[in-house]
């Protein structure tokens, strides 16, 4: 089981902040699941735009990280406060 | 300190607490962004953070203006949730001796807040809701301290 | 608004009611200068105006502030008389839409009040009294704006 | 009758603040005032300095001015606030 959140306009797109599911054993990388997850909420390529950060259990990574030890993944959009 | 508010609060009285806590500062510098009334066409905004991960990455902005700048304290406040026009959003206090050290460590905290700080910003008005993402200015800004 | 006030005045409260009163401004900046321990030394600090003249030279320096910066409003406040350590001595407040007007009218009004305001500054310490005049780095900061 | 004042360290050194005075017809100019009260006070060269600044009815003035019209004289060492 594993939590994916999704911050921002990104919530708009999936009708969701948070969501916990038991991900098919063949998705195992950050690449395969964006595509898992776009084709579950219809995203189109939202969650592939370069300006999209991905944290995995509150780190930043960069490339296609292994899932295999994420509890939670979260799919941030250009962030700004103030 | 950072401490992310899910309420309004009331920025003259944290100012004079964070004052009372730092004695022997000379020198307090601070700044409070608030929703703006636009012409009054902001009805409310909404602001989401992640959790720890908003606070530690404010808490380690704040580490990194300690060891640019001689700082007595600092005090981070910023809100979450749904403001309206004149809430406080953000109020960020710097004590130092020296004005010029809590003026530059105010200043470069604002930056990473309006351009790094895990924060998301919905605006709506009469004509609906959008994300707002940091100006180009803000980002400009921010490139002034690197 | 330029105040120069003979009695102790409270921070948070002045810059509450100078947020209530410019509810258009998104950006407020502000300074605190205060009687500073320096490790307990200062006993007191004494203050002395040339009454209308100090006040009038303020105003013209806000005048200044506000053609340089898009300014909503600005609020200095004064001591003038005996301080205890730990009393404020100043309070500069600008709002303005944009923060980074608010930030340099703000530092530009400090400056100004540091270097040029017309103000006598007496500091008693254990070893006695003596008038203390602006630091070389007071006016190299003044020098910025010029 | 003229008021004097003194600011600052100048006040140390008259034991006054200010005074006001009905001064010798011959004493017209700035310069001239700075010499009398020199002597009155005791004051050596302090109001000579070139860092005391002088103002008349509340205005700067810098040269070796008239005060025939003067109400206010103030006698202004280096300020600074904050």
């Amino acid at each position: 089981m594993v939590k994916i959140l999704y911050f921002g306009r990104l919530s708009d797109r999936t009708q969701c902040r948070e969501e916990t599911i038991d991900l098919p054993d063949d998705i195992c990388t950050i690449n395969a699941l964006k595509t898992w997850l776009g084709q579950r909420h219809d995203l189109g390529d939202a969650l592939n735009l370069e300006s999209i950060k991905t944290m995995i259990n509150q780190e930043l990574v960069h490339g296609n990280e292994s899932i295999a030890n994420a509890q939670e993944i979260g799919f941030l959009p250009p962030v700004g406060g103030g | 300190m950072v401490i992310i508010s899910a309420t309004e609060f009331d920025p003259g009285a944290h100012l004079n607490s964070f004052m009372d806590a730092s004695q022997n500062a000379g020198a307090i510098a601070s700044f409070i962004g608030r929703v703006r009334g636009e012409h009054n066409e902001v009805e409310s905004l909404y602001l989401e953070s992640y959790a720890d991960v908003t606070e530690r990455g404010i808490e380690n902005a704040e580490s990194e203006a300690r060891a640019r700048w001689p700082l007595i304290d600092v005090l981070v406040i910023h809100r979450i949730g749904t403001m309206r026009s004149g809430d406080p959003i953000v109020l960020v206090a710097t004590a130092s001796e020296h004005r010029r050290s809590a003026f530059e460590a105010c200043d470069f905290l604002m930056d990473y807040l309006k351009t790094e700080a895990i924060f998301w910003k919905k605006q709506t008005t009469k004509s609906g809701s959008e994300w707002v993402e940091p100006r180009a200015a803000d980002y400009q800004d921010n490139k002034r301290w690197s």
